[in-house]
């Protein structure tokens, strides 16, 4: 968790290498963050924040690929794959002080497949809620974070 | 608070000390040593053969991802940009650093990619020598400080060197009796029950290897020594074997012995020596 | 930011890498202060002038956040722009050559 | 309850303290002196190399609070201190004469 700013900054540098070219772009017009639903401290509000009250409905048309026991909560891995017609993805861990953690807007020729790698606090429910339809299709999976362990 | 008195009596029994009494002694003049050391690597890698039947043997470099699919798929994700890359590039510009006096690390080690031939017995010094002293022996050889032993930049030349070492064959000769002495005294080491938790190397990671000790699974022993040094996500930082082995010994609430020191240099050269037969694929990036 | 985009099966699949401390604003530094809050709020890729890829992310992505994802069209040799913006209005825009 | 697993162990335990040559108990009879055996003990176990994590931290709190004055508490906490290092040492002789025996194979 620890990075200091030079760390970062040697990072940034760095990264620079594997850049075909750091173009200037006219700067891009950012789509309005959910303020309000990633400053959300329970899931319920997180979740009528993110989408209002849709109603929500379990599906199995939702592949979320998630560690039973989680290497290290600051490094969760997870890949989500849909087959409907999504309009987004938002990831929610219900015990994290702010339980939405990301969330993907799908454009046209974007592929219903993604993958992040997420903190959780503690042992918790990972939540997807996938939007389509004018409605949310859910799947779930719980994922155990331990510490203090002696790491194998 | 004050129970420590009853912790070791669990397993100090009665049948240990009557077999004690018919120990033979070994280590005779003449003794065939590469004979002896194959019978125990042969027996050491057929214990793991068979406590896991489906794991390929080449695979126990990938320590306690061979055997635990779950912790697998994690670990394959994070090496898709894998954390140590940048600590590889930082160690190959110091690698490529002169020293004060115009040379460098490839004056010793010529293009770094010498893996392989550590840990060795040097006959005349009669001690193991480690990638990690050598390194530390070719700055003073060349008038520069030595470098911690268990992070940093030490930490950072020893993975860009294994990082163009990566598969090497691991094949650690035993050919003398002070070899010899040196690899008994590290597998002494790793099948001895110290610390408050009396508690050896082989019952974490030979006994209990794919089973969880409390929520970790411990890594096999076959294999532990190939991917060092490792990023491990809890240190955030590269560490070393030996930095490995110090906390090792901690957890079990033994007093950690100092890097580099006689113990962990033998018990590295008995445990690389177990591992003979598969190859070397450091930096390694674990939990 | 590391990138690597790769063409495949009419798709390019797409795994990348931002380097930023991702601070939770939960964090306290040495002497007890609450370090602030420091994150990515936005991630997105154009193709082509058109947005194939948009993501919000909160503070409890991992540090360095790491996505993958995939869009359609788009062929070997063709560039697209990967850029991401943070709580406090920094960013950062690459140019990707597609592999 | 007393098992016969247990009884057998103090069984061996008293019967290696005997043959180490330790077999006085610590016969300390204030702090300072019990703070000097567990000092002596942990040495031991050490030069066999299988001193403990935290014997020595416990001696550090011995001699702190001895130097606060709470002789009771240094006392016993120097007792740990010795015990636990009797015990390394005693795991110690045991396992360099019969480590071939742990080996899981």
């Amino acid at each position: 968790m620890n990075q200091s700013r030079r760390q970062f900054m040697t990072r940034v540098g760095k990264s620079v290498a594997f850049l075909v070219a750091v173009v200037n772009l006219p700067r891009v017009v950012w789509a309005n963050w959910s303020a309000s639903a990633f400053g959300a401290t329970d899931l319920d509000t997180a979740i009528v924040e993110r989408y209002g009250n849709l109603a929500i409905a379990d599906s199995d048309a939702i592949q979320l690929k998630a560690p039973s026991i989680a290497e290290n909560g600051a490094v969760v891995p997870i890949s989500i794959a849909t087959t409907l017609a999504a309009k987004s993805i938002s990831v929610f861990v219900e015990k994290n002080p702010s339980p939405l953690s990301c969330s993907f807007n799908i454009q046209p020729r974007m592929n219903t497949d993604v993958s992040v790698r997420i903190r959780m606090g503690a042992t918790s429910n990972l939540i997807v809620l996938v939007e389509a339809d004018g409605k949310l299709y859910r799947t779930s999976q719980e994922v155990k974070v331990t510490i203090g362990g002696c790491g194998g | 608070m004050f129970t420590t008195r009853i912790q070791l009596t669990l397993s100090l029994t009665v049948a240990t000390l009557v077999a004690s009494a018919c120990m033979p002694m070994s280590k005779k003049a003449g003794m065939d040593y590469p004979a002896l050391v194959q019978d125990d690597v042969t027996t050491f890698q057929a214990f793991f053969e068979k406590r896991f039947p489906d794991t390929e043997k080449a695979d126990y470099i990938n320590g306690v991802y061979s055997i635990d699919a779950d912790a697998r798929s994690q670990w394959e994700s994070l090496e898709e940009f894998p954390p140590y890359e940048l600590s590889v590039d930082q160690g190959k510009a110091l690698y490529e650093t002169p020293f004060a006096n115009g040379s460098s690390y490839a004056t010793c080690f010529g293009d770094g990619a010498v893996r392989s031939q550590y840990p060795y017995y040097d006959e005349d010094r009669a001690m193991v020598i480690t990638l990690e002293l050598a390194i530390n022996e070719c700055r003073t050889a060349n008038g520069e400080k030595v470098l911690k032993y268990k992070k940093g930049d030490l930490a950072k030349v020893s993975a860009y060197m294994s990082f163009v070492s990566r598969g090497q064959a691991i094949n650690v000769d035993v050919a003398s009796e002070g070899a010899y002495n040196a690899y008994m005294d590290g597998k002494e080491f790793f099948y001895s029950k110290r610390g408050q938790f009396n508690i050896s190397c082989a019952d974490c990671h030979m006994r209990a290897t794919g089973f969880y000790l409390r929520a970790d699974v411990p890594s096999p022993g076959l294999g532990q020594t190939s991917h060092f040094p490792t990023f491990r996500t809890k240190w955030d930082a590269l560490g070393t074997l030996h930095r490995r082995y110090g906390g090792c010994n901690e957890n079990i609430r033994a007093k950690a012995f100092p890097a580099q020191s006689p113990e962990y240099r033998n018990l590295e050269y008995f445990q690389t020596v177990m591992s003979n037969g598969l190859v070397f694929n450091g930096p390694g990036s674990r939990k | 930011m590391k990138v690597k985009a790769s063409a495949r099966n009419g798709s390019v699949i797409v795994k990348t890498l931002l380097a930023h401390p991702m601070e939770t604003g939960r964090r306290k530094d040495g002497d007890g202060k609450l370090i602030p809050g420091h994150y990515i709020t936005e991630v997105e890729a154009n193709h082509n002038g058109e947005r194939v890829f948009h993501c919000e992310l909160g503070p409890s992505v991992s540090k360095d956040p790491y996505l993958a994802f995939s869009f359609q069209g788009g062929n070997s040799g063709e560039t697209f722009t990967m850029s991401w913006v943070d709580n406090k209005g920094e960013n950062e825009s690459t140019e990707v050559e597609i592999r | 309850m007393i098992n016969i697993n247990t009884l057998l162990s103090s069984l061996v335990l008293s019967l290696m303290l005997a043959l180490s040559g330790l077999a006085s108990a610590a016969e300390a009879t204030n702090a300072t002196q019990m703070i000097a055996e567990a000092e002596a003990m942990n040495q031991a176990a050490a030069d066999v190399g299988f001193e403990w994590r935290d014997t020595r931290s416990y001696i550090a709190d011995a001699v702190k609070a001895l130097a606060d004055g709470k002789e009771d508490q240094a006392y016993q906490l120097a007792s740990e201190a010795y015990e636990q290092a009797k015990l390394a040492l005693i795991q110690g002789k045991l396992m360099r004469e019969n480590w071939q025996q742990y080996i899981p194979l």
